[in-house]
């Protein structure tokens, strides 16, 4: 099997060529290598590589798993090579920007309403969670294009507020 | 001793107050919203009820409400914990008046030291320093005097209440009008009370408070001081006791203790509380203010005196004497405590409510750990985002910070973003070891640090594990763990195997 | 000090020791046997090697092969923990000649005090009252003609070791052959030495002991002593620092704290070590005999003395001397410890390993807990049961037991039988409360005690959960059931998809 | 949904007239009761019942599920009536003693064979675990009927190791 990875904004490659515990693996083109791999709990990985202990725990994430190992966090994203398919445009580009929750949380006021010419600076959506609210900003000038956000309504991290044309 | 008591609070206190009250022998009734259902302090409690209905995030602000659960469960003492009602004056009298024990100051107290403007007005009048303010709530009409006067920067404080709610630093007569406006909004929302009140804004101070203690008979002691210099967004997120600063200076704990002493028996203070001040590069302190209620970082001052503050609290309460004397008090070791949240410290420490998927706790030795999350569990988004408190105990402050590092790593809480990698980051800086602290220390620490560069065969065994996990993801049949995850009752109900 | 220390053990000592070497900077290595291989010290530690082939039982007693493991990890010292190979004077004397330090003892201060006769002679030599006993292992002959001049009950015991391993209590001479043969056969097991020597056992005393530490150039102090006379098959299950005895009588502990040291010095002893007494009903105290090593118990030592023992026996290794005299110590509240087995103590103590299904832990003040458990793990059949250590600190003795009530009702291991239950009947006792100790303790609480009638409502709760539960259980299909177990990898085996 | 269970030796019936949440439920005869339940993680149940807070763990076991509230341990027959069926007559009886292993472990010495004659008190098998020999007992005088129990094989708790005709 061989995954095609982004590791903290790097590319590379594993293939994994014998499954766990004894599992050889390649990372790119380096020399295949040797671990012991256990799974002592869901989602946690008891790694043995060249003689050292690694307690790896894994999470999925929409973006793709998460792995903290001693306290580093890794967010990965693997695909199989195989099924290769480049990721579908985001919503991002340079002329228009994409406001984003940056927490779950819920929409406690809208600011701007489609057609509103906007400033840099200027407040458009602000979220709120556990207590604390965050006003959402335009960082250019432009004129808002949508407002998916509903006042009132629970939000996702990285859920889509509002979009602005740039000026 | 009472014969049953009511923990008017959630989260972590609550447990806290649970467990002490559990050590006294005493049954404890637990108050909680619908997010809260199944939150530990309601599953921990022996009895619990339910204060609705309203919006969740103002239950436990409903003093008619908790009363009549009070009542209902034959609660002869209620604890408030911090936050929610514990500094409201109005709760602690509601509580007096329905014959049940307030576990906490009087009323008047609260009324004398829960305003901050009152409070340095008592402060002022007990001889305590305090930084140039205004002794009154502004205007921005005021606010603006105030700064034309003593220039900038500016700290805006909401007069009701602590804990960086409703708190902003200005830099700039541009900004005051936005920041008032913020500030008072957050006020509002956090206490019910939008006035706000402005100081001096000393920079690069350092926040270093004092816990006292005092009965019903007079009697009144401190129990030394905590450093709390470690801030973010004007809130506390780690505690020491002792003090660095007042290990290389002990005559200051005496000259803190007693400044704090005089102005709580000002304001005719009885049961825990705690004197905030400010301390300069020059180690001259100022009165802040003055917190009437237990405060979230007491387990420092617990682990380095010995004693357990809500059981005393409690006690006095009852009715009890101060079991001890000032000279009494010994000090032993020194105390760390990070507050773990959920929130991302690398994106702005927002915060981030969510399911917790995974859990593995750190213990052994000079472990101590004040939690209330538990693994399944959903942080709800209504409420602070504190999950839990690792404090930490060891013979010397350089021992004590090996320590929480070695807790810190084997601390993980899957599902949500936490700060603990941060808290390693801090406990590791070589300023935080050298006890260079100051209220500004984690804006500074961001601009001067770089992350840590992981060592290579962590990516290696990252990516290893990723791809195992991947495949194993694959091959687990999603009819399987559909099956897993469908409630159980939802389908007998459509199939009927209930009737 | 050290680059780099194995620890050849497993378990929670491990767990432990690891905690230690990594709060002083020190990388660690683990061993492992096979079964082993997910246990918590290989996950914590560092590094790791896996010692084999041979029995899983004996991998931990296999010196060739922990010495093949430390000079392959590029190790220079080595902790032993207790148990296996702590107390085997060849095991320190292969360290050394390796030219590794051996954390613990001179193996000649291990052979002096190790062979348990050996140790009665040395301590006969220094002045310490011992009981009736043969100062050289027995044979069945000498063993009948000791009982024939001394009486019965008399007590035999493993010449090579301690915990309780080849110890039998015999009441009449019908019965001497067989527990001579039962006793000898597991001492063998334990300690690959058959040798037994016999005491006159003293019945209702109270078993105290003496903590020592001692470094390189001659210092040596006592810690004061622990009450370990709550046992069951001649095995500790929970200790106390300080003895409720010796509260009572505080000259005690500097009198038996004294002939430790005397018994400790002829041996011409360092780093840490337990010299045992039994103390009769007249408070005269005999010497039991003397453990080389961390004693499993030493965690209510450190919660009342504030001393991190593993650190400092690392220090004293390494040719630190003992940082304190005697004068500094000081004694501060009490400690409980209670030893968490996975047996039935209400089916004779009958071990029970098997895999835990379910695990919630007790946190909060004034809490340690020291285990090597999580969610998932088997419990291997192979090794000792002992699951975690519980310890509590308070202020007062009557304060740890009500907070020791709390942590047991908060703490929870599912899927095999465990002790905990047992513990707050223990803990709840009135003979208890009022320290009425010995070591015949257990036997007669069983003989006087019923056991507690739950509240009414607990059946009704227990019905309707297990009915609901049992509901919940049918509804999930069988197939979503096996998808979620099956193995990934095998799946993959069979289907190609790794190639 | 009503089941039959036999809590602590002593029978009963329950009877569950509304699902978690908001459960109603009639225990034999009494008064249906309401309670409030919740499962905050698997086999964990939180119960308020007449303002009461209980946590309910549940675990599955051959015999039946155990629950264990506040350290209480409550071991339930539970069964459905409408299926209901006679237990099968277990191994015992009184003219034969089986002998059964008291916790897992393993099979280290088999001290009697088939046809032997053995006395009250005499070892028949041993069975070790967690380093400690547990040697079973006759406790009647008779003679050794079968021996299921081999020398190294791993059991389970309730294992039946050997029956004994009773003289």
């Amino acid at each position: 099997m061989k995954l095609a990875l982004t590791i903290d904004g790097r590319a590379d490659t594993i293939e994994i060529l014998s499954p766990a515990p004894a599992s050889r693996f390649q990372l790119g083109d380096a020399p295949p290598r040797l671990a012991n791999v256990e799974t002592p709990e869901p989602g946690v990985y008891s790694v043995l590589l060249d003689g050292c202990s690694y307690d790896a725990f894994v999470e999925d994430t929409p973006a793709g798993p998460v792995v903290t190992i001693e306290g580093h966090r890794f967010e990965i994203d693997a695909r199989d090579p195989r099924r290769w398919s480049r990721k579908t445009a985001g919503t991002g580009s340079d002329t228009v920007q994409s406001i984003l929750s940056p927490m779950p949380g819920k929409v406690v006021r809208v600011l701007a309403a489609p057609g509103d010419e906007v400033v840099p600076g200027q407040g458009i959506v602000v979220v709120e969670a556990m207590k604390m609210q965050n006003e959402l900003k335009s960082n250019r000038a432009g004129r808002v294009l949508s407002v998916p956000a509903k006042e009132g309504a629970t939000v996702a991290a990285g859920e889509l507020l509002a979009t602005i044309g740039v000026a | 001793m009472f014969r049953k008591v009511l923990i008017a609070n959630r989260g972590e206190i609550a447990v806290r107050v649970i467990r002490a009250i559990r050590e006294m022998g005493i049954p404890s009734v637990a108050v909680f919203s619908d997010p809260d259902r199944t939150s530990l302090h309601v599953r921990m409690a022996d009895e619990a009820a339910r204060v609705g209905p309203g919006p969740s995030a103002e239950r436990y602000l409903r003093i008619d409400r908790i009363l009549d659960a009070a009542r209902l469960h034959g609660v002869d003492a209620i604890h408030p914990g911090y936050g929610f009602l514990s500094e409201n004056a109005e709760f602690a009298a509601a509580c007096e008046a329905a014959g049940i024990a307030f576990i906490g100051p009087s009323a008047a107290s609260i009324r004398a030291m829960g305003s901050k403007t009152a409070a340095r007005r008592t402060a002022i009048d007990a001889g305590a320093p305090v930084i140039p303010g205004t002794d009154r709530p502004v205007t921005l009409d005021t606010l603006r005097a105030f700064a034309a006067t003593h220039g900038f920067p500016v700290l805006l404080k909401a007069v009701a209440g602590g804990g960086g709610k409703g708190m902003r630093r200005v830099d700039r007569a541009a900004d005051l009008e936005s920041a008032f406006r913020d500030a008072a909004s957050e006020a509002d929302r956090a206490f019910r009370s939008p006035e706000i009140y402005v100081e001096r804004l000393l920079e690069r101070s350092r926040h270093i408070e004092i816990q006292i203690l005092g009965d019903r008979h007079g009697n009144m002691v401190h129990l030394g001081e905590r450093e709390c210099s470690i801030q973010r967004r004007h809130q506390k997120v780690i505690e020491e006791c002792p003090s660095p600063l007042v290990t290389l200076h002990p005559e200051m704990r005496h000259e803190m203790g007693q400044a704090a002493i005089r102005a709580a028996r000002a304001a005719g203070y009885y049961n825990a509380g705690t004197v905030e001040f400010l301390v300069d590069s020059d180690r001259r302190f100022y009165f802040l203010e003055m917190n009437t209620r237990l405060q979230v970082e007491h387990p420092v001052t617990e682990l380095v005196t010995g004693l357990d503050l809500v059981r005393l609290q409690i006690e006095i309460a009852d009715g009890a004497p101060l079991p001890f004397t000032q000279d009494q008090i010994a000090w032993r070791g020194a105390a760390i405590e990070c507050r773990i949240y959920a929130e991302d410290p690398f994106n702005d420490f927002l915060p981030y409510p969510g399911t917790i998927t995974r859990l593995t706790r750190p213990s052994g030795p000079g472990i101590r750990l004040d939690g209330c999350v538990y693994p399944g569990w959903t942080v709800p988004m209504e409420y602070d985002p504190l999950l839990a408190k690792l404090a930490v105990w060891a013979d010397t402050r350089e021992h004590a910070i090996a320590r929480m590092v070695r807790a810190l790593r084997e601390y993980d809480i899957g599902g949500i973003h936490t700060n603990l990698a941060f808290f390693r980051q801090i406990l590791e800086d070589p300023e935080f070891r050298a006890a260079t602290l100051h209220t500004g220390f984690i804006d500074e620490f961001f601009q001067r640090h770089t992350p840590p560069e992981p060592a290579p065969d962590l990516a290696a065994v990252a990516s290893l594990a990723a791809a195992l996990h991947t495949a194993a993801r694959k091959l687990s049949s999603d009819a399987g763990a559909a099956a897993q995850t469908a409630s159980p009752w939802q389908t007998a109900g459509r199939d009927g195997l209930l009737r």
